[in-house]
């Protein structure tokens, strides 16, 4: 008898993801291939260099790079039309917090993916994880970052790409922050990519999450022991 | 020896006639009220008589292409750099994108932002000219030729020779900031120390001090993921709570 | 260089290779694609091509590059040693003379009243047959004199008088009789030719009414620095501004404006005195050595330290620098010297005392033009026995040049209609409207005109008061004829110029419009030869000289410099250098220039003097895009300390008025100037709106400066207006 | 006796004639003068058929000279201008001449 499934993405909810990623994979290779000051280098000035000399040119580098970052806003514009209503969900879901329940989630998830339950029980701390929602809160907090994140980054991206178009010297400060916040931003989500890659893709515990991402579906035994209050709703006819 | 394309300057022949300044707009299509390149004037005082003749001087200048250039440090992208080859400060015009932080970091604001590029803008000695075996636009045009332009390591050329020969007594504009700039002028320069300060942009200086901290993160959030594999390639076995499909 | 900067625009690259598909799955292939060999800056596919200059008279040479039929930059030409191989700041901006927005585009003929600016669009025939139609009117009813003709300093000008002088009319004045007459004919009254300083052989000059640093750049600017700084020759300037001639000059003194004779005689003084001179020289060369030594007895330096507030120990020093240098010493000859009444005289008291340092056709002194061997064209102009007797302007001054007349005079005569009346006017490229004193007059005299014709590149004050303007090309886009060039030591040179662009709009050259208006008069016997041809029988003596001229873009005629008159006589009556010119005396004019002071500054008044600056051509490049960001307005010079008693400060507008006319400016207070004089730049604030820069930024200079002249050659007499200065309360 | 009264009468006419012609030289129409060469002297006067002339060739006293006595110049004979074309003529020659004041145009 076939196991019983949950729909947990649309189509457009698995395009999305995927085109982020892409777009963020090589925006990012090529992103940083355009940083080349010692003092912000993240890698020192041989990867912009050796990535310069491939494409023939920091001016070809930075033509790709913008391309690459419009198409990935219209990606989303394409989304937000497409599938506005999933993505007003996602959107509640991510920004809801109970601090009750889920920042206790976060604690003791850390501990237990790193240390193990002793560690927890050591600390006099029940290592049971609370229940949680359709996203857990470490689901939510990467969520909330690469959104934020990637609004700043699209907005000052934007800033950017019309500096040499529209802006003009009067504008010059705007610019230049935008060039820092930017490089912030990007640093920041990236921090946060690093884990959202090993737990969502890597750790064993989420692999139906992972197959989610192409297929749409979770079994029922995953959803009700990772996101019990989810599942309930889902078992009595929700959504 | 690596080649420094540099000016070796008489500023003591230099009547302010502006040519240089006229023919520099003119080859470089600079945009209406932007200059790259300017004739500095000490406030000569009028004196009388005798005592005070000939000591006043009008010093022609631009871009220093300096071997500190604080420019290059504010520049994000490197779009503009010193060139290894020839010492020159380029921009890239085509990875410009005119945010504007290299403007301020030079302290003889020898930069400006193009309007009609809308990207930095500055000498770079006429390129084209100089792929046409010509001297750039100032140098050609100076009525008393008191600008002289070309590799000062170059012993063969007139910029060399001229360097080489006075190196000792040899000036340079000093400004707040030590650039360690590339124009030399040959005796007395008339104002010495107009050099400003390098002033790099709030946001720049802000980038600077957090790219450690984001290194920082990024580690951090690197170790974290390591440990977390570690676990769970070693002790991988324990905790087989919700055993997968 | 790690990236080449071939410079790959954003656009193309974002269209041509359809990025964003390919974005998305980043193959090798595209990346590999795009590498490009660090190529070296691609030189700009330009022609060159050589020329002349324009932008003043000089005619420095130069090679203009033109990029697909834009001109893109002008060079100087290396080969060409008049300019010593530079071009100054003005003919850098020849290119936004060509290419001003505000150009004359077609012929337009007047609507409305004259001056209000209406103009109608016509084509070139009706404009041409309009003009040789009204000519004809006026030589039929006022007779051929009727009919006065103006041309600036050009190459096509002498097309001007030719057509003047086929259509019968005697009176023609230039640009000229406004500026160095008075000069001209001092040096040519003492030596028998107007000379050409070899300042780069000089070791002492004294200057005074000239500023060769600052005011314009000619072969003596260049050679003054090279001698002042590799083979130390002293500077003295005498200005009463601070000129940056004046700073770097070895000594400056700001002589009181007006008393430059003063000086000039106490220097004899002190050279005849302590017999300073070469005496064998000056027996064999000169006359007049003993009236000379009575009549400067009187002039010591004290008489002149008191008239020039010149210390006069200083003067003596001087004198006897001067004379301890000479024969490589000088007062240089100076070129603008339309200033006082008297300013023959003054410029013959330079000559003088150049004609005691002996310098005269030496090395380091005053030089005898050169040979440069270019043919004129003659032809037989027909005679009409109907006709006034001579020039309106003859017979009121005894030294006036016959062929450069007097402005100032004619002025006077055609508004007075005495001797004649004048009712027609042709004018080439010169602005009397903004360079002649007293602008109302002028204005006065257009008005009594039935009809007037301006041609020009540029919708100039004295276009914007004709009838009929017909579009001009520039230099670089006509054919012309040959010139012959002084480059003092350096060369005597012969130089032409061939279109480098299209012709823009409907502009044409002089010599197709005069020739036109000769058709149509019946008079194109006159004119029966195309500029190629003139040039051909210009360079009939100088074999070789087009290619040579191809080649280079000058030709050179290796020509005697120094002892031209070595066993050539004087072209004066005495046939040596006349200190004691004996055809003054015949005419009753001062064979001895004779000092009176200049009338003094009345009780908060100032005595407005004239002066250049390298970057503005008088009345005609005030419009120009790129001259106007180094000087977008004219201001008026003021010292601080009359500054302070009337409450103006640095910046503020103040109103200038003379007896003669009004205008506000800014005041710029500076201690480079007298308290008793102020200044300001000509050619600016024009009437005419359709020169959008020249229109309203500054004052015009013309509309304030009264309207005296020379007593002996009728050249302006730009120094003698007294104006107040007052404080505009916005 | 009557008829040498008459030729003595007729030389002394001729003679006051070329003495005030003398005298009378100058302040003529030398614009006029100019025209009047061309057209009659200049023919011949080329460098080709005779000398080639032309008023700076010589000086003002020098032309004064020439003119003092017309018989002595050597075409006067085939002369077929009037005397006040003639007067035009040493007026234009006299006021070109080597040592006239000849000014410098602006170069």
């Amino acid at each position: 008898m076939p196991k019983l499934m949950h729909k947990r993405h649309d189509a457009s909810d698995i395009f999305i993801h995927w085109f982020n990623a892409a777009c963020w994979l090589l925006l990012l290779l090529t992103g940083v291939g355009l940083i080349q000051n010692p003092a912000i280098d993240p890698f020192g000035s041989g990867y912009p260099a050796a990535l310069r000399s491939l494409v023939g040119g920091g001016t070809n580098l930075l033509v790709i790079h913008e391309a690459i970052g419009v198409l990935w806003i219209l990606g989303f514009v394409f989304y937000l039309a497409v599938n506005f209503k999933g993505a007003r969900f996602f959107l509640a879901e991510v920004f809801t917090v109970s601090p009750g329940r889920d920042l206790p989630w976060m604690f003791k998830k850390m501990v237990l993916m790193t240390l193990g339950p002793k560690a927890l029980k050591t600390m006099g701390q029940d290592p049971n994880l609370p229940e949680q929602g359709y996203y857990n809160m470490g689901q939510k907090a990467f969520a909330q970052a690469s959104i934020v994140g990637g609004v700043i980054i699209a907005v000052t991206g934007v800033v950017m790409l019309l500096s040499d178009r529209t802006f003009g010297a009067e504008s010059t400060v705007m610019i230049g922050w935008a060039v820092a916040l930017h490089f912030i931003a990007v640093g920041v989500v990236f921090a946060g990519l690093l884990v959202h890659i090993y737990m969502a893709a890597i750790s064993p515990e989420e692999r139906p999450g992972f197959r989610s991402m192409f297929t749409g579906v979770v079994p029922d035994d995953y959803a009700k022991h990772h996101h019990r209050l989810w599942w309930d709703k889902v078992r009595t006819g929700g959504k | 020896m690596a080649r420094q394309l540099a000016m070796v300057i008489d500023a003591t022949k230099c009547i302010d006639c502006k040519a240089c300044v006229a023919a520099c707009k003119v080859a470089n299509k600079v945009p209406e009220d932007q200059w790259r390149n300017w004739i500095k004037h000490e406030n000569e005082v009028p004196r009388v008589g005798a005592a005070g003749g000939g000591k006043a001087r009008f010093q022609p200048g631009a871009c220093m292409h300096c071997d500190n250039p604080t420019c290059v440090a504010a520049c994000p992208t490197g779009a503009t750099y010193k060139d290894a080859e020839n010492g020159e400060v380029v921009i890239n015009e085509g990875l410009c994108i005119g945010c504007g932080n290299c403007i301020p970091a030079c302290p003889y604001g020898a930069r400006f932002r193009n309007a009609e590029k809308r990207k930095a803008d500055k000498c770079n000695y006429c390129p084209e000219r100089r792929a046409h075996g010509l001297e750039p636009a100032c140098v050609d045009t100076c009525p008393t030729k008191a600008r002289v332009f070309g590799d000062i390591n170059d012993p063969q050329s007139e910029a060399g020779r001229l360097y080489l020969a006075n190196k000792d007594r040899l000036k340079r504009v000093a400004a707040l900031t030590d650039t360690k700039p590339n124009m030399y002028y040959l005796g007395d320069l008339g104002p010495e120390a107009w050099g400003g300060e390098a002033v790099v942009p709030a946001s720049m200086v802000a980038m600077k001090q957090s790219a450690p901290l984001i290194k920082g993160i990024v580690a951090l959030s690197g170790l974290g993921v390591l440990a977390m594999l570690g676990r769970q390639l070693l002790a991988g076995s324990d905790h087989k709570e919700d055993g997968d499909a | 260089m790690p990236d080449s900067n071939q410079k790959l625009s954003r656009r193309d690259f974002f269209k041509a290779s359809g990025l964003i598909a390919a974005g998305a799955m980043g193959g090798p292939a595209l990346l590999g694609g795009l590498r490009t060999a660090q190529a070296a800056p691609k030189a700009p596919a330009w022609t060159s091509g050589f020329s002349a200059c324009d932008m003043c008279f000089n005619k420095c040479g130069l090679i203009a590059r033109v990029e697909d039929g834009v001109l893109t930059k002008l060079d100087p030409n290396p080969k060409f040693l008049k300019s010593r191989g530079m071009l100054c700041a003005r003919g850098n901006a020849g290119i936004s003379h060509v290419y001003d927005p505000d150009r004359l585009k077609h012929p337009l003929l007047r609507k409305g009243a004259r001056g209000e600016g209406k103009w109608q669009r016509i084509p070139w025939d009706e404009a041409l047959d309009m003009a040789a139609e009204k000519m004809a009117a006026v030589r039929r009813d006022y007779l051929p004199c009727g009919h006065l003709f103006s041309a600036g300093s050009d190459l096509q000008s002498q097309f001007v008088g030719r057509l003047a002088e086929v259509y019968g009319s005697f009176n023609i004045t230039s640009h000229e009789s406004l500026c160095l007459v008075s000069n001209s004919r001092a040096f040519l009254d003492t030596f028998g030719e107007v000379p050409f300083a070899d300042v780069l052989h000089s070791k002492y000059i004294i200057m005074a009414g000239a500023n060769r640093f600052e005011a314009l750049v000619t072969p003596d600017s260049m050679d003054l620095m090279t001698a002042m700084r590799e083979h130390g020759c002293k500077l003295v300037t005498l200005d009463p501004r601070y000129t940056k001639t004046a700073a770097l000059s070895d000594e400056w003194y700001p002589i009181r404006p007006g008393t430059d004779m003063a000086f000039m005689l106490a220097l004899a003084h002190v050279i005849i005195g302590e017999k300073l001179y070469d005496a064998q020289w000056i027996a064999e060369k000169t006359y007049g050595i003993e009236q000379l030594t009575e009549h400067v007895k009187q002039y010591t330096p004290g008489f002149a330290a008191e008239q020039c507030g010149i210390p006069a120990e200083d003067i003596a020093r001087i004198a006897r620098e001067l004379a301890a240098a000479a024969p490589t010493s000088m007062v240089y000859p100076g070129r603008r010297s339309s200033d006082y009444e008297d300013s023959t005289q003054i410029r013959r008291s330079f000559a003088i005392v150049n004609g005691l340092l002996g310098n005269w056709d030496r090395p380091g002194g005053l030089l005898a033009a050169r040979a440069v061997g270019l043919k004129g064209v003659p032809y037989d102009a027909p005679w009409y026995d109907e006709n006034h007797e001579d020039r309106i302007d003859a017979e009121t001054v005894p030294m006036m040049f016959e062929h450069e007349g007097s402005f100032m005079v004619t002025r006077d005569a055609v508004l007075a209609d005495d001797p004649y009346k004048i009712r027609g006017w042709f004018i080439y490229k010169t602005n009397p409207m903004a360079t002649a004193p007293n602008r109302k007059k002028t204005i006065e005299m257009m008005n009594k005109m039935d009809f007037i014709t301006v041609v020009d590149i540029a919708m100039s004050d004295t276009a914007w008061f004709a009838d009929l303007v017909l579009p001009s090309q520039s230099y670089l886009e006509r054919t012309d004829p040959c010139s012959g060039l002084q480059g003092s030591s350096a060369c005597a040179c012969v130089v032409k110029r061939d279109p480098l662009i299209e012709p823009l709009y409907e502009s044409r050259p002089l010599f197709d419009i005069v020739k036109g208006i000769a058709g149509r008069l019946d008079l194109g016997e006159y004119f029966d030869f195309t500029m190629q041809e003139f040039r051909t029988r210009q360079l009939a003596g100088l074999p070789g000289a087009e290619e040579i001229l191809d080649r280079d873009g000058v030709y050179y005629n290796p020509s005697k410099v120094y002892g031209i008159y070595d066993g050539r006589v004087y072209k004066t009556l005495s046939k040596k250098v006349e200190l004691y010119n004996q055809r003054y005396e015949q005419m009753g004019i001062d064979p001895l220039p004779v000092y009176t002071p200049p009338a003094k500054v009345p009780a908060n008044q100032f005595r407005l003097v004239i002066g250049r600056n390298a970057l503005v051509t008088q009345g005609s490049t005030a419009n120009n895009g790129l001259l106007h960001q180094f000087v977008p307005e004219n201001t008026l010079w003021l010292n601080p300390e009359p500054a302070e008693r009337l409450g103006i400060a640095d910046g503020d507008l103040v109103e200038v008025s003379s007896a003669v006319g009004r205008q506000s400016l800014k005041a710029e207070v500076t201690d480079k100037i007298r308290s008793d004089t102020v200044y300001m730049l000509t050619g600016f604030n024009s009437l005419s709106t359709m020169q959008h820069l020249a229109h309203g930024n500054g004052a015009s200079i013309a509309e304030v400066l009264d309207g005296k002249y020379d007593t002996v050659t009728g050249n302006a007499a730009l120094h003698q207006t007294f104006v107040t200065v007052t404080r505009k309360v916005a | 006796m009557q008829r040498k009264l008459m030729l003595l009468a007729a030389s002394a006419l001729v003679m006051f004639m070329t003495v005030s012609m003398a005298f009378a030289l100058g302040d003529g129409n030398g614009r006029k003068g100019k025209f009047l060469y061309r057209k009659n002297c200049r023919t011949c006067h080329n460098g080709a058929t005779a000398k080639d002339l032309s008023p700076a060739d010589m000086t003002q006293a020098e032309w004064k000279a020439t003119f003092a006595d017309m018989s002595k110049i050597k075409c006067s004979g085939d002369w077929t201008v009037s005397e006040e074309d003639v007067n035009d003529i040493f007026t234009y020659l006299h006021d070109y001449a080597k040592d006239s004041p000849s000014p410098a145009k602006c170069s």
